[in-house]
């Protein structure tokens, strides 16, 4: 109805230069920017804002120490409010306009699964620094989480020893829960064991009445629970007034969301949990490095394992752009192919495995006592996470760009 | 607020067409009005010759969202039942384009199929629903509590997805981590496809888009359909005593809105290359709801102008005020409902009319 | 004594979720009732006494008095609220919606931000008792005979009381109880804070049970909501046996089906109640004794 | 003369309240019929029966030749019934036209719309307030649009439920000429009235409602006389 529209060949011309001018910056001078996408407001803001402070602390001795290969750091944060809408929008925004070389991004497994096809479209490279279910096997990201079979293949075993062969499984009822449901399922099995009970719980629950009467009236020797979420965190309270007794195994809990900090005494008494850090261990690296972090963050409330692995991950990408002598995506992940990417960090030697592009971990068994302090009653050193690859997912050959889990492996070659 | 009336001829059915682009159930009329629109509409045409990729990419995401917010203001505004639900629809259409296209695949212009397809979908749905409602005499309040009770039950059910079993063809479910890699937009055209990635070209798509829809629904609401829908907000009793089936009306009232809602889904998803259960949770149903208070839900140019304000106020709050951002909102909400209860942008047509007349006298 | 057992637990299953759901609906539906309002804040009315009876606690305060001062601040919030927002949306339903909400989301982020975003809880009370092998927290048992109480405090409060008396007949006849010198203002003022004061009783009793962050009153919402939808207007007529039934809808499917269809089976169960008995429990109650 | 609407042993009781005990009514075609009755005596009741508003426990209605009492209040409206309720049912945000347009669009198109919207604006006296809000007009005019809008829908039979509530005497008498000018052009008038000296101007005969039952029926004059109606109605209407 207007007449106002340019002709076809114009627009194709102005569209054409805005996506020339939407590639990722090669140039080599100025700051190496770094784009950090984390939850500081919302429901993960608990666990999360801790990361942002890792990145800050580490791109500050990355810039004492004079920068990467002589370029400064320059962090690009934005809060992603616990919304994956706002994911999708900060991503493709840190990625085109501020033309970021790489990305800290992600808490929950929703968040990086809505940002990664836009990850892909860039062909930019995203840190995910969260523990999660596993399986993601793309070329354009980096994980430093640690993954099911490196914290079940450890704790599940250890537990059945200790405590006896049946296994009662509760878990939030979404793709991690379910995965890891799965895994533990499958090492109960492998190891001789019968799970005496599996139940899912939907996101938000908060009230267990039923829940606990199912497990007491099972011949369960210990509880996994695998429960995510403040309302379902509820259980543990509601547990322990009903009495229950039972010891419990998780992954998720104490070394993300610090409940042993938050909740009353002995609600998670008794609890094992395998974690790659949390500001409890007591290693002399450790300690330097909540020292430091208490430096610059004096009222950090908790330093959880995503920190750890969000401050690791900064000084890997350090290492390989400075063997790489650039920030380009390929010859940054030529560099990690190469497999001897490793870091000597607050939680132990950690090293990239290239196949994957995950990390190795050394695990350590926290044991949550009855006042809530923490003993650690074994540390496994050098876990790999093996599965990804042994399942067929070799990235230094192909992309496939999707996540796998142990029920949809990927496509036999 | 200028009232007019055509009381002229119209010698076609074209002409009476157009001339319903003008009447008392949407504000602007006349050519100033007429000119200012082609104003706007041409700056936004050259609008990706001046910005940026991401600023033009970011303006197609927020041209998205417009269509929900449009088709609550006729539910809402202009039929006056209060639809809390309208993620339902679009829910359920973004995991529809999702199935359709993963399975399909891109060839011959099949992503522009499988997003009729989705629209088609859930508008039916909201038909059903709607005749569910409407025919069973629920009305106030507890429109907005059964339309916000499917949206959950919707989004609990799709975040439990997550098994293997759960797959529609090739297309996993992949419950609450949500469901990727279905293809964006794909034009057949010669010499190859065209792949609307966010960018110029599906800015200009979903421009044209919100052109169409935006007078298609001025010429909806000024025609007899929205006289009765506006009758009906005001006083339903008496428009049954005018011999109209009043939950017919209705429920066409809401199946367009829940296509307008579906649209917006098949959209987004087809702009993210993914769909979320959470995209149809408490959080998400509320929002729209919040566009269209803000903006005016009483008139369709308020409603889309105000949607754009929101949408673009509340994302530079977040990059700048950072956790401060959903309390302003909150308050944004209060200030309007007691200060301005007829919307922001109405609010503000208002003033600028009463000026523009006075200074013409 | 399997049999006993089997009882037992299944009555206790259905007494707590009972519990849960009259003592979470009671503030709603006061306010939804008697006044008409929709309040999406009352989460927050929740999260308000459950904050505020947790930081009492700590403080040294023995854990009933601590309650009731959760449920007293949420009284006195409500109150307020209800004078500077509620009290001018009468008669606009549809904006009181959107105007709680607005007051829920400045709640929820404004004590993220000013107090952080987790709080340290109360620990529950009581320890456990055993029967027939199985322990049981004795906590719930007392939340059970609280919700019990609560039915019966409201029936006396508003049938046996002059202000119960006074207060429905302002809201049956506002002009009527204005022409007889009733302070109607005040009325509405009182009830809805009545309403903000036992969503406040129910934060604070299920602060010893929960986890403490500003989110916790989401959890209460759909819960609460469908209860008072199945309900219908009237309370005292419809609240008990709506949470009755819905009880033993929730614990019979949790128990034969698990979580999800407990959840699932809420939400159907309210959309065919409204499309069967528009009224509501009450409604149709009411309807079949006229 | 033919009959247009004709209730056979129309019954509704709600709970232990009878409404309607068994009335037997019928109205010839081109008739001016006034209802009247104490307070309580059904006459509304009897209205929302006949525009299927309630459902009757028994009986029929038969309406221009045809079994109605199945039909929905909509399907009676299309079928030639039409209504001005006792407080104005008026749409108070639109405009006088805009009312008009939703009352006579179903039928009416173009031209012949505009016409008849000229037309009834004329009748009314409302040309002047054609682009007012209907809701800031006077009590008088209100009534006056509405009766408009229910004559727009070209009714065969025409309901009105206390046409003059509320008005001032010279408004009454002008409502009661703008009712004899509809009668004059073939529409069937049916009134529920309190103004007596109103059912004089219009009403050619009249039935007396009580209890749920007819308990008169007959001309003004004859109804007036009637010993038992000034018992029941002034008796009842005294109080």
């Amino acid at each position: 109805m207007t007449r106002t529209r340019p002709n076809l060949a114009s627009l194709m011309a102005g569209a054409a230069l805005a996506l020339a001018a939407a590639a990722p910056g090669f140039a080599q001078d100025g700051p190496i920017k770094i784009g950090v996408l984390e939850d500081q407001s919302g429901d993960f803001a608990a666990a999360t804002t801790v990361k942002v402070h890792a990145i800050q602390l580490a791109a500050k001795e990355i810039n004492d120490a004079g920068g990467i290969n002589g370029r400064p750091v320059e962090l690009v944060i934005y809060d992603t409010q616990s919304d994956n809408r706002r994911y999708q929008e900060f991503m493709r925004r840190v990625l085109q306009s501020d033309k970021v070389d790489v990305v800290f991004a992600g808490f929950s497994s929703a968040s990086r699964e809505a940002y990664r096809p836009i990850v892909n479209q860039f062909d930019g490279l995203a840190f995910y620094n969260n523990q999660y279910e596993g399986g993601v096997c793309d070329n354009n990201m980096i994980v430093t989480g640690a993954v099911p079979e490196q914290q079940f293949s450890t704790l599940i075993p250890w537990m059945m020893e200790e405590y006896g062969p049946n296994v009662y499984t509760l878990a939030a009822d979404y793709n991690f829960g379910q995965i890891s449901a799965e895994w533990v399922r499958n090492i109960v099995e492998e190891n001789g064991g019968t799970m005496a009970g599996e139940e899912f719980i939907p996101l938000g629950v908060s009230q267990f009445g039923q829940t606990i009467q199912n497990i007491q009236s099972s011949d369960a020797d210990f509880v996994v629970t695998l429960l995510v979420g403040a309302a379902q965190a509820s259980y543990y309270e509601q547990a322990s007034s009903a009495n229950v007794g039972l010891p419990m195994a998780s992954s998720v809990n104490v070394g993300q969301g610090y409940e042993h900090k938050r909740f009353t005494p002995p609600s998670l008494a008794n609890m094992y949990v395998t974690t790659n850090y949390i500001e409890e261990i007591d290693t002399p690296a450790s300690k330097d490095f909540v020292e430091r972090f208490h430096a610059m963050f004096p009222d950090e409330p908790y330093i959880n394992q995503e920190a750890a692995n969000s401050y690791i991950a900064m000084n890997l990408y350090k290492q390989m752009v400075e063997r790489a002598g650039t920030t380009d995506h390929d010859a940054v992940r030529a560099v990690l192919a190469e497999g001897d990417v490793c870091f000597d960090g607050p939680s132990g030697n950690v090293c990239l495995d290239p196949k994957s592009q995950h990390m190795s971990h050394t695990i350590y068994l926290a044991k949550v006592n009855d006042d809530h302090s923490i003993t650690f009653p074994k540390v496994w050193e050098d876990i790999e996470p093996y599965w990804l690859g042994d399942a067929g997912c070799d990235l230094t050959k192909n992309d496939p760009s999707a996540q796998y889990t142990p029920s949809s492996p990927p496509p036999a070659q | 607020m200028t009232l007019n009336t055509t009381d002229t001829v119209p010698r076609s059915r074209a002409r009476r067409l157009f001339s319903r682009l003008e009447g008392p159930q949407t504000m602007g009329s006349g050519p100033a009005f007429w000119t200012v629109a082609a104003l706007v509409l041409g700056v936004a045409a050259a609008y990706p010759l001046i910005a940026d990729a991401w600023t033009v990419g970011n303006a197609a995401y927020f041209l998205i969202w417009t269509f929900m917010a449009m088709g609550l203001g006729v539910v809402w505004g202009y039929a006056g039942a209060l639809s809390f639900g309208q993620t339902a629809f679009f829910g359920l259409a973004g995991y529809a384009y999702g199935v359709i296209t993963i399975n399909l695949g891109t060839a011959y212009g099949l992503t522009i199929v499988a997003l009729l397809l989705s629209v088609a979908i859930g508008g039916l749905f909201a038909l059903v629903i709607g005749y569910f409602m409407f025919y069973g005499r629920i009305q106030g309040v507890f429109i907005g509590i059964v339309t916000l009770s499917v949206t959950l039950v919707l989004e609990t059910f799709m975040a439990q997805t997550a098994g293997p079993q759960w797959r529609i063809g090739e297309a996993r479910l992949n419950g609450f981590n949500g469901m990727s890699g279905m293809p964006p937009l794909t034009l057949p055209w010669f010499g190859g496809d065209i792949v609307l990635y966010p960018g110029p070209p599906l800015y200009y798509l979903l421009l044209g888009l919100v052109v169409i829809c935006y007078l298609g629904l001025r010429i909806l609401l000024n025609s007899p359909f929205g006289n009765v829908l506006v009758a009906i907000r005001e006083n339903p009793h008496r428009v049954g005593m005018l011999g109209y089936d009043v939950r017919l009306y209705q429920m066409l009232a809401f199946g367009i809105g829940g296509a307008f809602a579906a649209l917006s889904g098949a959209l987004y998803t087809a702009w993210g290359q993914y769909i979320t259960p959470s995209s149809m949770g408490l959080t998400s149903a509320a929002l729209p709801i919040v566009w269209v208070a803000v903006g005016g839900r009483r008139d369709i140019t308020a409603t889309l102008i105000g949607t754009l304000v929101v949408l673009a106020g509340f994302q530079t709050l977040t990059i700048y005020g950072s956790q401060y951002a959903l309390v302003v909102m909150g308050a944004l909400l209060l200030v309007t409902v007691l200060a301005a209860p007829q919307g922001l942008i109405v609010g503000a047509m208002t003033l600028l009319g009463r000026l523009f007349q006075r200074s013409k006298t | 004594m399997a049999l006993f057992q089997s009882v037992f637990g299944m009555l206790y299953q259905f007494g707590d979720t009972f519990a849960f759901l009259v003592i979470s609906c009671a503030g709603l539906a006061v306010i939804f009732g008697m006044m008409g309002v929709i309040n999406l804040a009352h989460g927050e009315f929740i999260m308000c006494g459950a904050y505020v009876t947790a930081s009492a606690a700590r403080a040294g305060l023995p854990l009933p008095l601590a309650i009731l001062t959760g449920a007293l601040v949420a009284g006195l919030v409500g109150m307020l609220v209800e004078r500077l927002v509620i009290r001018h949306l009468y008669h606009r339903p549809l904006d009181s919606i959107i105007a709680t909400w607005g007051i829920s989301l400045i709640a929820t982020q404004g004590v993220l931000i000013v107090l952080g975003s987790t709080m340290q809880g109360v620990g529950t009370p009581l320890g456990s008792i055993d029967v027939g092998g199985r322990s049981y927290s004795l906590y719930r048992l007392v939340l059970m005979a609280c919700a019990l109480g609560l039915l019966g405090g409201l029936y006396v409060l508003f049938y046996h009381s002059r202000f119960g008396v006074i207060a429905r007949a302002t809201i049956q006849k506002p002009q009527m109880a204005h022409a007889l010198g009733v302070n109607t203002g005040r009325m509405y003022g009182l009830t809805f804070g009545l309403g903000a004061a036992l969503a406040g009783l129910a934060g604070g009793l299920y602060a010893p049970t929960m986890t403490m962050v500003p989110t916790m009153g989401s959890t209460f919402m759909v819960e609460s909501f469908v209860t008072v939808v199945v309900g219908g207007a009237d309370i005292f007529v419809g609240a008990a046996p709506a949470a009755a039934i819905l009880a033993l809808i929730k614990a019979g499917l949790t128990a034969w089906y698990g979580q999800l269809f407990g959840q699932i089976g809420l939400l159907v169960t309210v959309i065919l109640v409204i499309r069967i008995l528009p009224g509501g429990l009450s409604g149709w109650l009411k309807g079949t004794t006229r | 003369m033919t009959e247009i609407l004709k209730v056979q042993g129309l019954r509704k009781a709600f709970g232990g309240v009878v409404v309607a005990n068994g009335i037997d009514f019928s109205l010839s075609k081109g008739a001016m019929h006034c209802l009247i009755g104490p307070n309580g005596a059904g006459k509304s009741s009897f209205f929302r029966l006949l525009l299927g508003e309630h459902a009757p426990d028994a009986g029929t209605i038969t309406f221009d030749g045809s079994d109605i009492t199945g039909l929905r209040s909509f399907q009676r409206i299309r079928r030639g019934i039409s209504v001005k309720f006792q407080v104005p049912g008026i749409f108070k945000a639109l405009s006088v036209r805009q009312n008009l347009e939703v009352a006579f669009q179903d039928h009416l198109h173009g031209h012949s719309l505009s016409a008849t919207i000229r037309e009834m604006l004329d009748f009314t006296d409302l040309r002047a307030e054609e682009m007012t809000p209907a809701g800031i007009l006077s009590h008088g005019q209100q009534q006056w649009l509405e009766i408009a809008m229910a004559v727009g829908v070209e009714p065969k039979l025409l309901l009105l439920d206390e046409p003059t509530a509320g008005m001032s005497p010279d408004e009454t008498r002008k409502t009661g000429e703008m009712l004899h000018e509809l009668n004059g052009r073939g529409i069937t008038i049916l009134a529920v009235e309190h103004d007596m000296a109103f059912v004089e101007q219009i009403a050619k005969r009249v039935t007396v409602l009580h209890f749920g039952s007819i308990f008169a029926e007959g001309t003004i004059t004859e109804i007036i006389d009637h010993p038992g109606v000034q018992e029941i109605y002034l008796g009842t209407a005294d109080v």
